[in-house]
């Protein structure tokens, strides 16, 4: 069956139009976060982490240290992800004393999706669906005890259908 | 996109049917009786030994039985499915009475409560085929309400509400011994099976050639059980889509240009296609990719 | 307006599982609308859970979560019939707040 | 070889200044591929790509571009009649893929 392969209609696929087009957007005025050690600590929204575009400059900005990985933080991902819009991530740990958990995705326009506070008491586990521009990894942080650790899995991620 | 490609398409097709003529002349079909019960038969038997792993009433989850990654993502979203605004909302337009004091539950038998399974119908004093879509707006305008648009989210989201209150129950479709529901059914049978758009698809060509294979980041439903779970949230459009919506988007996507929602065409299509997949349970709201 | 986030907070045991679907467009600010023109950034910043007065999850979200975003998690601690306060901030400013009983 | 074919098509193109495309023939091949276009509709089975081609017809006409103007409604009148051959020759050819 041959797909004739043309450009795929604009208005359909709009929202996989975002990957070109990197706009740095202010998102509205709040406070400098505190010094980066402290910044998932704190209460505030983590508005610098979040403008950063690289993975590396958000992890940075949002801990102020650098991750490793660990077999230790489980990461639940699809192969091919449904529909790049909704793309259900979910992640478990058995690390003890976990305080944050973030999901970053590589190459979407900012790399941090969503960043967790897990205050004393609560399972260190979180699932949610993010939106993915395209093929690419995706990240997961565990912050415990004060260190790192992180988890990597590829997401395919394409649009669907004959085109139109 | 390359005009040029019609044109060889258009010389493909000719040459083609060059080919195919000696051999149709040779299988020459006596006019076959229409025989809707013996197409179901063929029809269901054609996809339960394409898929012999599948029981009977996993064809209503379409893509999600044909793939295990998939599978696994809809169950996960299933847990909190993105339908639940459009079933709520429809739940509670459905209560609402229309400004003259009556509501839906008055045009429909048993309130409109369990009773999806049963459309589309044929109307034998119309001659005509009724689907669920048409009877809600017909029920809107006997009551001086403006009908809803058939592609929009009012009409999905009344559809969602009596498509849940029947899941589980078998589809149920009746055809009178009328010729014109006859004619109805055959000319939905045709339209199944007619290519069309410059791509030069059927409904057959995907849905009945290359079930479970990928179109692609999409893996393709099995007509049979194709519409029990509609209406559906498609994370593609993230928003709800009725059937009318699915049918004009098919249309546009293999470059045919699409009729008017609740056209002849389009209902009897749904006629033929419910028709066929009678005893699959009713699964809709659905989610889909 | 009927509330925009759904809850449904399961108690077994002496943990609670939480589930949370918010209707919310969740706008990333990337996307043209049919006209072409950029739909501005309009998504939920600060999501928090509390359980009696005291946050048990807080989500801080980017313009990539998706539209009508949905969350999982669990927390020890709590017992059917507690209540679990939600709320939700966006960029906006606009807000939406609900107790939920857990069951 | 290879030297000829260029002088060639410069000498075509040097002789046909006068048969360049004209108003004229704009608006009978554009009429024609309407008609087409019209008849494939009758029979329901009208091609999106035949609505976009007539279109970028037009707008090559107004921009007063009648060579491709031309050459597009020459090109969307194609497409209309592919429209019309598939849903003619469809009339009996659904059978062949129908689950028996």
């Amino acid at each position: 069956m041959n797909i004739t392969e043309s450009g795929f209609s604009a208005t359909r696929r709009l929202v996989l139009k975002g990957t070109g087009l990197v706009a740095l957007i202010g998102l509205g005025a709040v406070p400098l976060s505190v010094s980066p050690a402290l910044a998932a600590a704190n209460d505030k929204y983590p508005e610098d982490a979040f403008r950063q575009k690289s993975e590396a400059d958000a992890i940075k900005a949002l801990y102020g240290k650098t991750a490793e990985p660990s077999d230790k933080v489980k990461m639940d991902a699809p192969e091919i992800a449904e529909n790049g819009a909704v793309v259900p991530i979910a992640v478990t740990t058995t690390l003890s004393d976990v305080t944050s958990i973030s999901f970053l995705v590589a190459e979407n326009p900012n790399a941090l999706a969503a960043s967790y506070r897990i205050p004393q008491g609560t399972v260190p586990a979180v699932a949610n669906r993010l939106k993915m521009a395209k093929t690419t990894n995706v990240t997961c942080i565990v912050e415990a005890g004060g260190k790192l650790y992180s988890a990597t899995r590829e997401v395919k991620v394409t649009v669907g259908g004959c085109g139109g | 996109m390359k005009p040029r490609f019609a044109i060889h398409l258009a010389l493909a097709m000719f040459a083609l049917s060059l080919v195919a003529m000696p051999l149709f002349t040779i299988t020459a079909r006596a006019a076959d009786k229409i025989d809707p019960e013996a197409d179901k038969k063929a029809f269901q038997k054609f996809f339960m030994e394409k898929f012999p792993k599948l029981k009977p009433e996993d064809f209503v989850n379409g893509p999600y039985s044909m793939n295990e990654d998939l599978h696994k993502q809809w169950e996960e979203k299933e847990q909190f499915p993105p339908y639940e605004f459009s079933l709520e909302a429809g739940k509670e337009m459905f209560s609402r009475p229309f400004k003259n004091g009556k509501s839906y539950a008055d045009c429909f038998p048993n309130q409109g409560i369990g009773i999806r399974q049963n459309y589309p119908y044929f109307d034998e004093k119309e001659g005509k085929v009724i689907t669920l879509e048409l009877a809600l707006n017909r029920c809107r305008e006997a009551n001086g309400e403006a009908p809803f648009s058939y592609v929009k989210d009012e009409m999905a989201a009344l559809t969602a509400y009596m498509a849940f209150t029947s899941r589980g129950k078998p589809f149920d479709i009746k055809i009178p011994n009328d010729p014109r529901a006859l004619e109805a059914y055959q000319k939905g049978k045709e339209y199944f099976y007619t290519r069309r758009g410059q791509l030069n698809f059927s409904c057959a060509t995907c849905h009945v050639q290359s079930p479970g294979e990928r179109i692609r980041a999409e893996v393709l439903a099995p007509a049979l059980g194709i519409l029990n779970a509609m209406p559906i949230y498609r994370s593609e459009w993230s928003g709800m889509g009725t059937t009318s919506r699915r049918f004009t988007t098919c249309n546009s996507q293999i470059r045919g240009v699409p009729l008017t929602p609740q056209d002849d065409e389009y209902r009897n299509l749904e006629y033929y296609l419910s028709y066929v997949s009678n005893g699959m349970p009713i699964s809709g709201p659905g989610a889909r990719p | 307006m009927a509330s925009t986030i759904r809850v449904r907070a399961t108690a077994n045991g002496d943990i609670t599982e939480v589930q949370a679907l918010i209707q919310h467009p969740m706008d990333s600010g990337f996307v043209k609308d049919a006209k072409g023109e950029l739909i501005p950034p309009h998504f939920i910043q600060e999501l928090t859970f509390e359980h009696n007065g005291k946050p048990v999850f807080v989500a801080d979200w980017g313009a990539a979560v998706s539209k009508d975003p949905y969350v999982k998690f669990a927390f020890k601690g709590g017992k059917k019939g507690d209540d679990l306060k939600i709320s939700w901030v966006d960029n906006k400013g606009a807000t939406d707040t609900t107790t939920a009983k857990i069951q | 070889m290879s030297i000829v074919k260029p002088l060639l098509v410069s000498m075509l193109l040097i002789a046909s200044p006068a048969l360049a495309a004209s108003e004229a023939d704009f608006k009978a091949a554009y009429a024609a591929a309407e008609a087409a276009n019209k008849e494939a509709g009758s029979l329901r089975n009208q091609w999106t790509t035949t609505a976009t081609t007539l279109a970028a017809a037009k707008k090559a006409a107004d921009s007063g571009d009648f060579e491709t103007a031309v050459a597009q409604a020459k090109e969307a009148e194609a497409l209309a009649k592919a429209s019309i051959y598939q849903a003619t020759s469809e009339k009996e050819r659904w059978k062949d893929m129908e689950i028996r």
